[in-house]
């Protein structure tokens, strides 16, 4: 489905991405692991169409988008919770899950897809009209999924979603991955820095190092590997 | 204390006040979607009370005909001035600098083509509004009261839009955080264009309502873009109920402190608060 | 060693060829050109603030203006009497109105500037843009001690005297441009050795990240406050030349318009280069001259041609003139590379 | 770093080339004592106040071209007027004075309609020993006695001002309001004038600063002034376009008796105003537009031949007086009077006046041409009606250079109720 083929992407004279190819497959759940500034961020923004890579083919669903603008990439099923949740924060849950369906402009069926989000977090039901910058950590981090979730992503491009979140609530954010992937067969590109969980959750990972990739294969390659366990486990 | 002078003061002041509420509610969105100072807000007024006035006052068309001719050209321009003059610049490095110098450009364009076009004498506008009641001997005039009327009617219909449509809210959440407007879906420059030419009929309606009252000539914009600023400031950035407060309390405070204190100091009034807004209470008196 | 010297031959080339501007010409443009050298002394002190420091302010014509009022208020003397409205005659000579008006212009500088700089981005333009209002306002009202809309007339010639030395009088165009020159030569001077020093690289840090040069423990404020306080005097140089050039200053000169010529200057030409301005200034009195091929037409054809600059050039003209040099020697040098391969 | 070197040098030559285009012009060779008189005439044709310039510079063109049909000046010399614009700023004024004297080499200069304006420039045209008349606003005292060469046509602040307290004491008036707005120089010259004369007839005076520093409506302002009840509400203002809103305001808050120091632009925009309002009062300045003067009538007739419209009076009018008296002046000097500026004052002074028998202007001591009389018209049934003429007064004791003590004109000082 998503193919990258030797993407470049500079900021300045920043060579921030070098050479990066990967692939994610229908419904597969892929994570990009990395240290901080090793260019995690910047590839799936680059994904979504907000940096404009300077060489290289990112392909869906055989469609060129690296060109296309952000809002039709996210009209093509690919969706970014971005880190640090991003929300709109003088605005309702429910004003901020409205827009995550704005490109869909059938609001009976929006309706629908707000009561399967709440399934997925009942938290944001009890705080349809609370503003979403009163809202603590792990519900800003449900919130920013399930406005992601709103768009009917086919490709959900998760930035570091256990990002300072206690370790209960990120266990369920876990299971809520877990769930989306096996129910609605959405396939995922699951960025952390919390290398344990991720390769936990993912089928198949990349370590990105300095704008290159540098290890690729399957989780239990990855969690063998030297690399990693020396890098990103902490063994 | 005079009483009636009392209440006729506060009556213009919250007239003028409604005037300043309305003009700078455009630059508020203006200011909120894209960061910048759109200095060309004052000329999109005068462009709007310049046509109004000269469809009825020269050319003798029906009120409703020139205010809706004045609303269309007004829009034409605010998405011209969006599309020729800010998009090519957005998003360069020093893109706030490089607009405030562009649209700097643009109000000098504008104000000169006004003159060229209809000369820089003041065309004067009467309406079938434009007359004086005198209940306890303050006077009232008609046309203030429609400025207040549809004024209101006009900033109520934006709040509402605003806060409802779906439309409104991307407005709104481009102005709140616009990586992640692009990341819900939201088309970034078609929003700014929207936003663009509603600032551009807000000041439209500005003109078109206070033609009436002030006269109309090609340097009127210059005159009421510090009070924009200033409403803008005090108000915090993006915040619409705020800019409307804090325009009528700049009227009426003007008004007062002119009548009571000191007449050649009034405009010093809005100044001073707006640096102490800026100093200890800088997002603004009315945080949402 | 060496390169600084071949900078220091290029600036006197410079200098030479703008000392040679005026001569033949008639005194309508040595008139432009004098103009020029002292809205360039305003816009390169402009430019410390909006180029080296990346702020934005909106009040920097107040420091302008009051340079030049002050010059006004304290130079009228009995020559003046029955040309001025005004109470007035300290008859203070140049060499004590120079030190006066740069230290009222310093003082002004450093308390806005202390109040004001808390404030980053568009506020503080606005934040400063209201002091000078205040001033621009107290000005025209205070007329007993001002003079009011009608400003302060019959300011006297420029004249120095220093004991052992002929009398220096400027009281022509021609005259004027050399002074003007020297000043605007010591202000490119200036700030020059200000932006190399470890003061300006302080600078240039903070306008580049100052989350970061702060995390290095530059002290933002302190800096911000020293650079805006010198900005603000040298601004109040370029009044004093523009006040004892006209001789004659109008609250005009600080009111918004002086803001919008600023802006316009140090824009066009290029923020955070040190020629930029100088080229702003020169395009801000030549090209409205130009445009008088059509009287009534002019500031309508110079409101577009700035929109069309800043579209086509948002980084200024400097800079881009500058890469323009770049690509053109880069394709001559890869052209002789090319011969060169050939030849062998 | 060495191709920054060469763009510098490039940059600096390609402005040194581009200095010099600019104020040359090709000149073409004309058989002496037969090339153009050229006359330069600064006026704005930009920004807000081209309202006037451009009006002024139509009429002077049509000046120019009846000059020379009737076969031109000083034995068959033409006319030819160049236009530069000042956008009434000063140092732009400074810029087109020396654009008209030392590129355009002018032989006398018009213009220039403001106090700030002349101010700016009377040292260069002075120097450079070029006539100049001027025919806006003045400070009184100006010119001064040792301005040879500098001419005034118009009206002045004190003469004005005496003659008009004299009509009103007349009618009973014994309390004034004077509103001046704070952006023109009438707020000065209010001290200086309109107090020593208000001490003088015994006048109680409520003075008013009104009027924008960037406001767009001085209702508030106004309505403060109404309120000290005076027998007359006196509007004094420079800024045309105010014009109107003051006389709505002023029938808004109605007030009886509402003069106005000036002259309006136009009959229209303030019979449209004011239509039914007689209590309104305009003096006019340009005495000559409701007078039978030879000079106006020309006016009148020309600039309806050529507009097809009536002829504007304000500054418009002051325009035409000022080119014919410098035409005139110079036919009567028989030079133009440039790099000798002693004989265009004597041409001017001793002109014959052939069109002007019975001119209702005057000499002043320091060399000004004033208007004798202050002609007053009242708006009556949608018309001007002219009511009666006011005869100039003499000037107050001192009254230029005198500065009263701070606080006299504080304004509020005697705000009835407080």
């Amino acid at each position: 489905m998503l193919k990258i083929n030797n993407l470049n992407v500079h900021y300045g004279r920043v060579h921030a991405l070098k050479d990066v190819s990967l692939e994610v497959k229908d419904g597969e759940l892929v994570t990009l692991i990395g240290s901080n500034g090793a260019g995690k961020s910047t590839l799936l923004m680059t994904i979504s169409g907000i940096k404009k890579p300077t060489s290289g083919v990112v392909e869906w669903e055989g469609i060129r988008i690296d060109k296309l603008p952000s809002h039709n990439i996210v009209s093509l099923g690919i969706v970014q919770v971005p880190e640090g949740r991003h929300l709109f924060p003088k605005m309702t849950v429910l004003e901020n899950l409205e827009l995550g369906a704005c490109l869909s402009k059938d609001t009976g069926w929006n309706k629908q897809n707000i009561q399967r989000v709440c399934s997925y977090f009942e938290v944001l039901g009890q705080r349809m009209n609370q503003l979403a910058g009163t809202l603590s950590g792990g519900e800003q981090q449900m919130l920013a999924i399930g406005r992601a979730l709103m768009a009917n992503p086919k490709l959900l491009l998760l930035d570091e979603p256990s990002l300072g979140l206690a370790p209960l609530i990120m266990e369920d954010m876990a299971q809520v991955i877990r769930d989306l992937r096996k129910e609605e067969g959405i396939a995922i590109l699951l960025v952390e820095q919390n290398a344990h969980l991720a390769l936990e959750l993912a089928d198949r990972g990349f370590v990105l190092e300095t704008g290159s990739i540098v290890v690729s294969g399957t989780a239990d390659k990855l969690l063998n590997s030297k690399l990693v366990k020396k890098a990103y486990l902490g063994l | 204390m005079d009483w009636a002078l009392f209440a006729q003061q506060v009556f213009y002041g919250l007239s003028n006040g409604m005037a300043y509420a309305l003009f700078a509610i455009g630059l508020v969105v203006i200011f909120g979607i894209l960061g910048i100072i759109n200095v060309a807000h004052g000329e999109f007024y005068m462009m709007g009370a310049m046509i109004f006035s000269w469809l009825v006052a020269i050319q003798g068309v029906n009120l409703v005909v020139a205010a809706v001719i004045a609303l269309a050209v007004g829009v034409i321009i605010g998405i011209l001035s969006n599309r020729l003059v800010v998009q090519p610049i957005y998003g360069k490095p020093s893109f706030v600098l490089a607009t405030f110098l562009a649209t700097l450009g643009l109000s000098i364009f504008l104000a000169n083509l006004a003159t060229v076009v209809w000369g820089a004498f003041p065309i004067n506008v009467t309406t079938p509004f434009s007359l004086v009641v005198r209940p306890g001997g303050i006077a009232i005039a008609g046309d203030r009261i429609v400025l207040f009327v549809i004024g209101g009617a006009v900033l109520w219909l934006l709040m509402q839009w605003m806060s409802k449509s779906l439309l409104g809210k991307q407005l709104q959440a481009a102005a709140q955080d616009a990586v992640s407007a692009r990341l819900v879906g939201i088309n970034l420059m078609r929003v700014y264009a929207i936003g663009f030419g509603l600032a551009s009929v807000l000041a439209v309606v500005s003109g078109i309502l206070m033609a009436p009252i002030w006269t109309s000539n090609p340097y009127m914009g210059p005159l009421v873009i510090l009070k924009g600023f200033i409403v803008t400031i005090v108000a915090g950035m993006g915040n619409f109920r705020g800019a409307i407060i804090v325009g009528l309390l700049l009227g009426l405070v003007e008004a007062i402190f002119g009548q009571y204190v000191a007449v050649q100091y009034r405009e010093a009034v809005g100044y001073g608060v707006m640096i102490l807004v800026l100093l200890f209470k800088p997002e603004g008196l009315f945080r949402r | 060693m060496k390169k600084y010297n071949k900078h220091l031959m290029t600036y006197i080339v410079l200098t030479a060829i703008a000392a040679a501007l005026p001569l033949g010409r008639d005194v309508y443009v040595q008139h432009l050109l004098t103009l020029t050298l002292i809205l360039a002394i305003y816009a390169l002190s402009y430019n410390i603030i909006v180029g080296y420091m990346g702020l934005f302010s909106f009040g920097h014509q107040a420091f302008f203006g009051l340079g030049g009022y002050t010059i006004g208020l304290l130079s009228l003397g009995e020559a003046s009497a029955g040309r001025s409205a005004l109470p007035l005659s300290l008859a203070w000579p140049v060499w004590a109105t120079l030190p006066a008006s740069l230290l009222v212009c310093a003082i002004a500088g450093y308390v806005i500037g202390y109040v004001s700089l808390q404030m980053r981005g568009v506020y503080l333009g606005l934040v400063t843009l209201g002091f000078a209002m205040l001033i621009w306002m107290a000005t025209i009202n205070e007329r007993h001690f001002t003079g009011g809309v009608s400003g302060v007339r019959g300011i006297p010639p420029f004249e120095l005297t220093l004991p052992g030395l002929p009398t220096l009088e400027l009281s022509s165009p021609f005259s004027f441009y050399y002074f003007a020159l020297v000043l605007l030569v010591f202000t490119i001077y200036f700030i020059s050795r200000l932006t190399k020093s470890r003061f300006g690289r302080a600078l240039v840090a903070l306008r580049e990240n100052e989350e970061r040069a702060s995390a290095l423990g530059v002290d933002a404020f302190k800096y911000y406050l020293m650079a805006f306080t010198i900005a603000a005097t040298l601004a109040g140089l370029a009044g004093f030349a523009y006040s004892y050039y006209l001789r004659y200053i109008t609250p005009t000169a600080l009111g918004i318009t002086f803001l919008w010529s600023a802006v316009i200057m140090v824009i066009i030409g290029g923020t955070g280069t040190l020629l930029g301005p100088v080229i702003g200034a020169f395009i801000f009195v030549f090209v409205p001259e130009v445009f008088r091929i059509a009287e009534e037409l002019r500031l309508l054809l110079f409101g577009a041609a700035l929109v069309v600059v800043i579209i086509f050039l948002p980084q200024g003209i400097y800079p881009s003139l500058v890469s323009l040099w770049d690509r053109f020697i880069l394709r001559r040098q890869e052209r002789k590379g090319i011969e060169g391969e050939i030849s062998k | 770093m060495r191709k920054r070197i060469y763009v510098l040098v490039a940059v600096v030559l390609a402005i040194s080339i581009l200095v010099p285009t600019i104020g040359c012009q090709p000149q073409e060779a004309v058989e002496k004592g037969k090339e153009p008189v050229k006359i330069g005439f600064a006026l704005a044709t930009t920004g807000p106040f081209s309202y006037d310039g451009l009006l002024e510079a139509q009429a002077l063109a049509i000046a120019v071209e009846r000059i020379n049909n009737a076969g031109g000046i000083l034995g068959g010399r033409m006319v030819e007027g160049v236009v530069r614009d000042h956008g009434y700023v000063t140092e732009n004024a400074v810029t087109a004075v020396n654009k008209l004297i030392f590129d355009d080499k002018v032989d006398a200069i018009i213009g220039l309609e403001d106090t700030a304006l002349i101010w700016a420039a009377e040292d260069i045209m002075h120097q450079a020993q070029v006539p100049y008349v001027e025919f806006g606003g003045n400070p009184p005292g100006w010119p001064e006695a040792a301005d040879v060469g500098a001419f005034r046509i118009g009206f002045v602040m004190d003469q004005l001002v005496s003659g008009y307290f004299t009509y009103w004491v007349e009618k009973g008036v014994t309390s004034m309001v004077v509103a001046a707005p704070d952006t023109t120089f009438i707020v000065d010259s209010y001290s200086e004038v309109f107090v020593p004369f208000a001490e003088q007839y015994g006048i109680e005076l409520f003075p008013l600063i009104t009027y924008p520093v960037g406001t767009p409506d001085f209702l508030p302002q106004l309505a403060k002034g109404a309120a000290y009840d005076a027998d007359l509400f006196l509007g004094v203002n420079f800024f045309n376009s105010e014009i109107p809103r003051e006389m709505m305001g002023m029938q808004e808050l109605g007030v009886p008796l509402y003069a106005k120091l000036f002259d309006i632009p136009t009959e229209e925009t303030i019979v449209q105003v004011v239509d039914a309002a007689e209590g309104v009062i305009i003096p006019s300045m340009t005495a000559f537009v409701y007078d039978d003067n030879p000079v106006m009538t020309d006016f009148r007739e020309a600039y309806a031949a050529k507009t097809g419209l009536p002829a504007p009076h304000y500054w418009t009018s002051n325009a035409w007086m000022a080119f014919h008296a410098l035409v005139y002046g110079m036919e009567a000097a028989g030079v133009t009077g440039k790099g000798d500026l002693a004989a265009i004052d004597a041409g001017i002074k001793a002109a014959s006046w052939r069109n002007l028998q019975g001119d209702p202007v005057q000499w002043t001591e320091n060399g000004a041409i004033v208007y004798k009389n202050v002609i007053l018209a009242q708006i009556q049934g949608g018309k001007f009606v002219k009511i009666g003429t006011i005869p100039a007064g003499p000037a107050p004791p001192d009254i230029y250079g005198k500065v009263l003590p701070p606080g006299t004109t504080d304004v509020g000082a005697k705000f009835p109720g407080e």
